[in-house]
């Protein structure tokens, strides 16, 4: 992988630069919560950002959406008109999780709704802090090296850019009076210095390693009885989850008209519906069940299958769920340990 | 003596009635019955946070959803010792007349024009006024999106809360709502034109008294702490019960309000009338145009007045928009500065005064007393339909010409909507 | 339109003409569908235990058991049980009108491994959906199996699926064909009376190793009959069955029919093998 | 797919009339809706309403007098369908949030005095469901137009609407405001029917519940939940009952044994 320099300074004049490639979306802060959003001045991009409420699935496949439309004549598709993106600001947990989800959505049939709007968006990855809620070191993602166009790491004054693409070749190519390409042993030295000091900063000590082995034991265990009580089923923690993906389809129809759209809407497992079948029976009917069957996906189901599991690290359901029932919690729980949540 | 019981001649759905007796040439009776189920408002707020009460006094009415959030949040404001920044005011005041443009346009073009024009409503009267009902739909929908953006949604939206907003909208929307204000007053104006073009009937003219707020800055205005009174006086709004004197009457869920023992009006026509003088702009000038001294004496120039009060609140948005962009930072909610005392908030819905009267006992409402437009005019609605009716009868009138005419006056005072469409019950007592 | 779409969308229903139905009980009806476009009705390839996503546009779309075979080229055969809101649609097209469908998804039973093979088809209630399609393919590749037997368990005679279909196979001397039901309110039922567990006495004796067995059935038969096969020492992996979940795109995506934290059932699935069921918490 | 058009009629009971005038207010919809069905009653909007057999007799607010029974019984009597609509219909709305308490005639004293009506016998007001049969539930104080004619269009298909299974909370994240439950507010949010868009979290101030309960309320948790933060059970379960009516009597009546 190429790496380049961008002074800090330059920032602003390279962002402008890379937007002409497409719509750029960064990082702003309202109302107190960090969300993504399309920039229209650069300087409200707020870079202290950790996790934004929602993660960047919201622009690959948003909470709802029409998969195409349908009349008196057949079905016709819509899939058009998905606008070229930046986005700017991705940590490396989001990157991981974007790995995760190309992976999933080719898997089988490709899909084309991910597929047509992730080939028209570039990603622009930004060096992060973890804060108390972080713990990407246990998931295996403190750094990225695929999934992105360019990386920026904050060395100081200057930023180390990876440039993980042909694309993101082009766009540090696009403008060369911003870029300096000569990247030197001090800078590389300031790198591993950054890095090192960003592992220290991790305040959650976890291991996930045995997790598999762990859920498989417990699925008797008291534990899921607990937290099942406890459990609101707002759907929270999957709707902020960067790696969740599960959706539910409804078709909308115009009023009083034989046409109308098939709409794709986030689901959540924790939703009562999400295993009901026809008659009434009900797969997952306990609060429970639902909780297991999402910590077992997360932990040990999807370890099994890509040998990583389906989390990333990046603290977004412990920010999130009211009663504390997050990937953290549960997995101290099932290790045995006593949480206070 | 034989009674002859005539049906009325649409279903009767919803909350109101007309109801006319007669004998031979002499009126019995005529009554507009508010038949809208009781509700017990006042004795539910009772114990709830001052923050709840507003939640549920607004539900009262989802027309006047925002006038009834407005005076109980001046209420229990007065009551808490809160002062709420100007920022809050005038976001508040843009709201206000979003809900004034919301039930006029409603009122006017949906629900008393089809009457005049023949026609069993709005959607039968766009195969002749195409462009008209369009409009007016437009102007509807500008009105409920004024709503909307400034307290949340369309009806009974929340955003409006004790000491301040929640969120404010953004700059880019408020200055849109300026400029589509701005392109709607031609047809504000032309429909003033087209409501003064419509006859009304003079036979029933009769004095009455008319009250309003007192807006206290020399300007037309929907909101005050004093009540104006067409007899000259200027009351304080605390004195809002030497005012209004509620009484019970048996065939209304609302009270009857009289003054100093005799019927009076409120809304867009008493408001005209006490203070239409003060009017500028363009809606001043269609104001002096228009008024003559029969809107003294005659209930039916509502119409005419929601018209002109439309061309001034359509003015009056870009003003208040300004004065909303005037402070850039959006103040924090205020907190109240007691947890006990007592307050009224008046304030001037569509259809006329209306009084939130409160007293807050440790953060909890302990007493509360509301009082609404409709009730205060009822008295003044049988006045003049039992005059109409009586003249009517003389004539030799037919049931089908009163039960219209009755309907008219009624729907003229737009009383409350489910009230104010085809609601005439008719009995007649005919000696044998 | 502006870019060209880059990848085939597979969400998009094909338009498919409903050339016959009518009821096989009172509540389930049969269908027989052909992709309007004929190049694509001839060439479409699928194995028995697959499924397709009927949709009707408006209300969505379901998965349903193909119970055709493809040893007969052209056409599709659902029977479709009336229960809900697509449900309730699809009842009420009419011969002639076109719907939407898409597929067929799913892993269907692995014909080439059975093929050789005794083949011990179990069906109880809407089961025989999917094993028609099985028991027609084995019956148009008779010689490519060995010993086939047909259980099929009913409440009564009328609601048995496919009677005439089924009754007629017991003529034949290729296929021990063995009908049950729980109750005769007719008199003048030919077949067996009593639970499908107790015709398994009445089954030639086969060598389990070389024995397939496959069940589909409501779930409480499922544990019945696999007792029943492992009492015959048929091995695991030669035990298998089809799961119903729900599902809203049939293609791995949606999530619904997720068992055991990631398996599919719409794409390793519907059919499993009991070896994966022991393995797999909450699958049957 | 030309279908004949069904018969419908709308009619209001006692409470603002806000159902109504939702639809009314969605001026883009309103000829489309007039024009899929015939409207036989919609005493709010048109006034030559008829007293016909309808296929769908959609009912807003509650019943709260004994000549409302009535006309509420006649309606469903010809009706093939019945559908209430607002929380009022569903759950009674805020007149009803004393329900299931003794002290109705005290405070209908306390406002009356001694008097009594001439043309209506008052009774305590009651969802729609405790005197007819209701097919459907269309919640919402008042109700959201996008849910109505989403409700509609599939009803005049005749096939079952389809409504959120998810509470409030799920709308709110979608909307990525700031969770105020763990800001330590009284947000009923997770235990309220989705549906608005989290239109009140999304103004930065707590969901009020006027959407009524969702199906799968976790009640007890929000309690829970509430009495950490500092809530006394008397302030969630006034909270709660102000627009849930009749539809947390049950829940709150396993919680706390009376209501
Ligand atoms: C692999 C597979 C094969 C099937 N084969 C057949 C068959 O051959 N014949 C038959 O009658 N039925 C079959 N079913 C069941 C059939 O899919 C359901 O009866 C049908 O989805 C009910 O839809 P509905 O809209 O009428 O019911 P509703 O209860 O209104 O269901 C609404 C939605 O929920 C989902 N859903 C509900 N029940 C089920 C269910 N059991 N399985 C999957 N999704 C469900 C669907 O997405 C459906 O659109 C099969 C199911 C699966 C998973
Ligand atoms: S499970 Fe929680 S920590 Fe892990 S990726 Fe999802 S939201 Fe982030
Ligand atoms: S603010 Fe209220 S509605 Fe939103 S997530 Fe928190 S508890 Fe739920
Ligand atoms: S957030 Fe709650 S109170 Fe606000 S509209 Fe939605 S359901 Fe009603």
């Amino acid at each position: 992988m190429r790496a380049v320099k961008l002074k800090k300074s330059h920032l602003k004049g390279f962002l402008t630069c890379v937007g002409g490639w497409g719509e750029l979306w960064g990082p702003v802060k309202r109302n107190g919560r960090h969300v993504l959003e399309s920039i229209g001045d650069i300087k409200d991009i707020d870079l202290t950002a950790l996790r934004t409420t929602l993660p960047f699935k919201k622009l690959l496949f948003p909470p709802k959406f029409s998969m195409f439309r349908y009349d008196a004549n057949g079905f016709q598709d819509t899939l058009s008109a998905i606008p070229k993106r930046v986005i700017f600001g991705l940590h490396a947990c989001d990157i991981k999780a974007l790995c995760i989800l190309d992976e999933f959505f080719a898997k089988e049939y490709k899909d084309p709704y991910y597929y047509e709007r992730r080939n028209r968006t570039a990603i622009i990855g930004h060096s992060c802090i973890p804060d108390d809620k972080c713990f990407c070191n246990a998931t295996d993602n403190e750094t990225v090296t695929e999934g992105f166009d360019l990386f920026l790491s904050d060395l100081g004054d200057f930023y180390l850019v990876w440039v993980g693409s042909s694309l993101g070749d082009d766009m540090v190519r696009e403008c060369p009076k911003l870029i300096d390409t000569n990247v030197g042993h001090e800078d590389l030295k300031k790198y591993i210095q950054f890095q090192k000091h960003r592992s220290e900063q991790f305040k959650r000590q976890i291991d996930l390693t045995g997790m598999p082995d762990i859920v498989e034991l417990s699925m008797d265990s008291p534990v899921w009885e607990e937290e099942g009580e406890k459990c609101l089923s707002c759907g929270a923690c999957t709707i902020v989850c960067p790696t969740c993906p599960c959706y539910n389809v409804n078709d909308e129809n115009d009023l009083g008209k034989p046409s109308g759209e098939r709409m794709r809407q986030w689901d959540s497992c924790m939703f009562r519906e999400y295993s009901l079948v026809a008659g009434g029976h009900n797969f997952r009917e306990a609060r429970a069940e639902r909780l297991k069957l999402r910590f077992t996906h997360k932990l040990q189901s999807f370890v099994g299958k890509f040998g990583k599991p389906a989390c990333t690290g990046c603290g977004r359901c412990i920010d999130t769920c009211p009663v504390g029932i997050d990937i953290f919690t549960m997995v101290k729980k099932l290790q045995g340990e006593e949480v206070r949540s | 003596m034989r009674e002859i019981l005539v049906e009325p001649l649409a279903r009767v759905e919803g909350d109101g009635g007309i109801t006319i007796r007669a004998e031979g040439k002499k009126v019995h009776e005529v009554r507009f019955d508010i038949l809208e189920g009781t509700r017990l408002v006042e004795t539910l707020v009772i114990g709830k946070t001052p923050e709840e009460d507003v939640s549920i006094t607004c539900r009262i009415c989802a027309i006047c959803t925002l006038s009834h959030r407005y005076a109980a949040l001046r209420g229990l404001e007065k009551a808490l010792g809160i002062e709420v920044p100007p920022k809050v005011q005038a976001l508040r005041s843009l709201m206000h007349l979003g809900e004034l443009l919301e039930s006029h346009s409603l009122h006017v073009f949906l629900l008393a024009l089809p009457d005049f024009l023949g026609y069993p409503n709005a959607v039968a009267m766009a195969e002749k006024y195409g462009p008209e009902v369009v409009q007016a739909l437009a102007l509807k929908k500008f009105a409920n999106h004024v709503m909307t953006v400034t307290s949340g949604r369309m009806i009974h939206g929340e955003n409006p809360t004790v000491g301040g907003f929640g969120k404010y909208p953004e700059k880019d929307i408020l200055l849109d709502i300026a400029r589509q204000a701005q392109a709607m007053i031609p047809f504000a104006e032309k429909a003033v034109g087209l409501i003064a073009g419509l006859s009304v009937p003079d036979y029933f003219e009769d004095d009455t008294v008319f009250m309003c707020c007192e807006p206290g800055d020399d300007g037309f205005g929907l909101m005050g702490d004093r009540i104006r009174i067409s007899d000259g006086k200027v009351v304080d709004a605390k004195e809002y019960r030497t005012l209004t004197n509620e009484k019970f009457s048996p065939h209304s869920a609302a009270k009857h309000c009289l003054y100093q023992g005799k019927p009076y009006t409120v809304g867009a026509i008493a408001r005209c009338n006490n203070l239409g003088e003060r009017m500028n702009g363009l809606a001043g000038k269609l104001f002096k145009k228009h008024w003559n001294k029969r809107w003294l004496r005659n209930p039916v120039f509502n119409n005419l007045a929601q018209a002109i009060e439309m061309v001034w609140a359509l003015e009056q948005v870009s003003k208040t928009v300004d004065a909303v962009l005037q402070y850039p930072d959006d103040p924090p909610i205020v907190k109240p500065t007691r947890q006990s005392g007592e307050g009224v908030g008046s304030v001037e819905a569509p259809r006329g005064t209306l009084y939130h009267a409160y007293r807050i006992q440790d953060g909890l409402v302990a007493e509360a007393n509301l009082i609404i437009p409709t009730g205060q005019s009822l008295e003044d609605i049988e006045k003049y339909m039992r005059k109409a009716v009586e003249i009517l009868l003389s004539q030799g009138a037919d049931d089908s010409a009163i039960r219209l005419q009755a309907e008219i006056i009624v729907r003229a005072f737009d009383p409350c909507i489910s009230c104010s469409t085809h609601m005439v019950r008719f009995e007649r007592h005919d000696p044998r | 339109m502006s870019a060209a779409v880059e990848i085939q969308n597979p969400y998009l229903p094909e338009p498919y003409r409903l050339i016959r139905r009518y009821p096989l009980t009172d509540d389930v009806h049969f269908f027989q569908v052909r992709a309007v476009d004929m190049d694509r009705a001839l060439s479409l390839k699928y194995s028995p235990g697959q499924f397709m996503m009927v949709s009707i546009p408006g209300i969505g779309e379901a998965p349903f058991s193909i119970s055709s075979t493809p040893s007969r080229p052209g056409l599709i055969e659902f029977g479709i049980r009336r229960v809900g809101r697509i449900t309730d649609q699809i009842f009420k097209l009419k011969e002639n009108s076109v719907l939407g469908v898409r597929g067929p998804y799913g892993t269907g039973f692995p014909v080439d491994k059975m093929e050789g093979k005794n083949l011990v088809i179990v069906m109880g209630g809407l089961g025989a959906i999917p094993l028609r399609s099985l028991l027609q393919y084995a019956l148009d590749n008779r010689d490519r199996f060995a010993h086939l037997a047909l259980i099929y368990g009913a409440r009564t005679p009328g609601d048995m699926l496919f009677r005439k279909e089924f009754l007629s196979l017991m003529d034949r001397d290729d296929i021990q064909c063995l009908l049950t039901v729980d109750k005769d309110d007719t008199g003048k039922w030919p077949g067996h009376v009593g639970l499908p567990t107790v015709l398994f006495k009445h089954l030639t004796n086969l060598n389990p190793k070389d024995t397939n067995l496959v069940v589909v059935g409501p779930p409480v038969m499922y544990k019945f009959i696999v007792a029943e096969a492992l009492k015959l020492n048929i091995p695991k992996h030669q035990i298998l069955m089809s799961l119903e979940r729900r599902m809203k795109c049939g293609i791995g995506k949606c999530g619904h029919c997720i068992i055991g934290g990631y398996i599919y059932t719409c794409l390793e699935g519907p059919t499993f093998s009991y070896w994966d069921v022991t393995h797999m918490k909450g699958l049957i | 797919m030309e279908r004949k058009k069904l018969d419908i009629g709308l009619y209001g009971f006692t409470g603002c009339n806000g159902d109504q005038l939702v639809i009314i207010h969605s001026e883009d919809k309103l000829l489309d809706f007039f024009a899929s069905a015939n409207i036989r009653s919609f005493s709010l909007a048109k006034s030559d309403n008829e007293q016909t057999p309808l296929d769908i007799a959609f009912i807003e607010g509650s019943i709260s007098s004994q000549e409302q029974v009535e006309h509420v019984q006649e309606i469903r009597q010809r009706s093939a369908l019945l559908v209430a609509i607002g929380n009022c219909a569903c759950y009674g709305g805020i007149q009803a949030m004393e329900l299931g308490r003794e002290g109705w005639d005290r405070r209908f004293q306390s406002v009356y005095g001694e008097n009594f009506f001439e043309v209506r016998t008052p009774i305590e007001s009651k969802p729609i469901d405790a005197f007819v049969a209701v097919d459907f539930r269309l919640p919402g104080c008042p109700i959201d137009a996008d849910q109505f004619f989403a409700v509609y269009s599939s009803l005049i298909r005749k096939t079952k609407p389809q409504m959120p299974d998810y509470p409030v909370c799920a709308e709110c994240r979608w909307r990525e405001n700031e969770c105020l439950l763990l800001k330590g507010q009284l947000c009923l949010g997770p235990l309220i029917a989705g549906g608005c868009k989290a239109v009140c979290p999304s103004h930065n101030l707590p969901c009020v519940g006027c959407f009524g309960p969702v199906e799968e309320a976790n009640v007890s948790s929000e309690f829970a939940l509430l009495k950490e933060k500092g809530f006394t059970v008397e302030e969630i379960r006034r909270r709660l009952r102000i627009h849930s009516g009749s539809g947390v009597l049950k829940s709150l009546k396993n919680l706390f044994g009376e209501v």
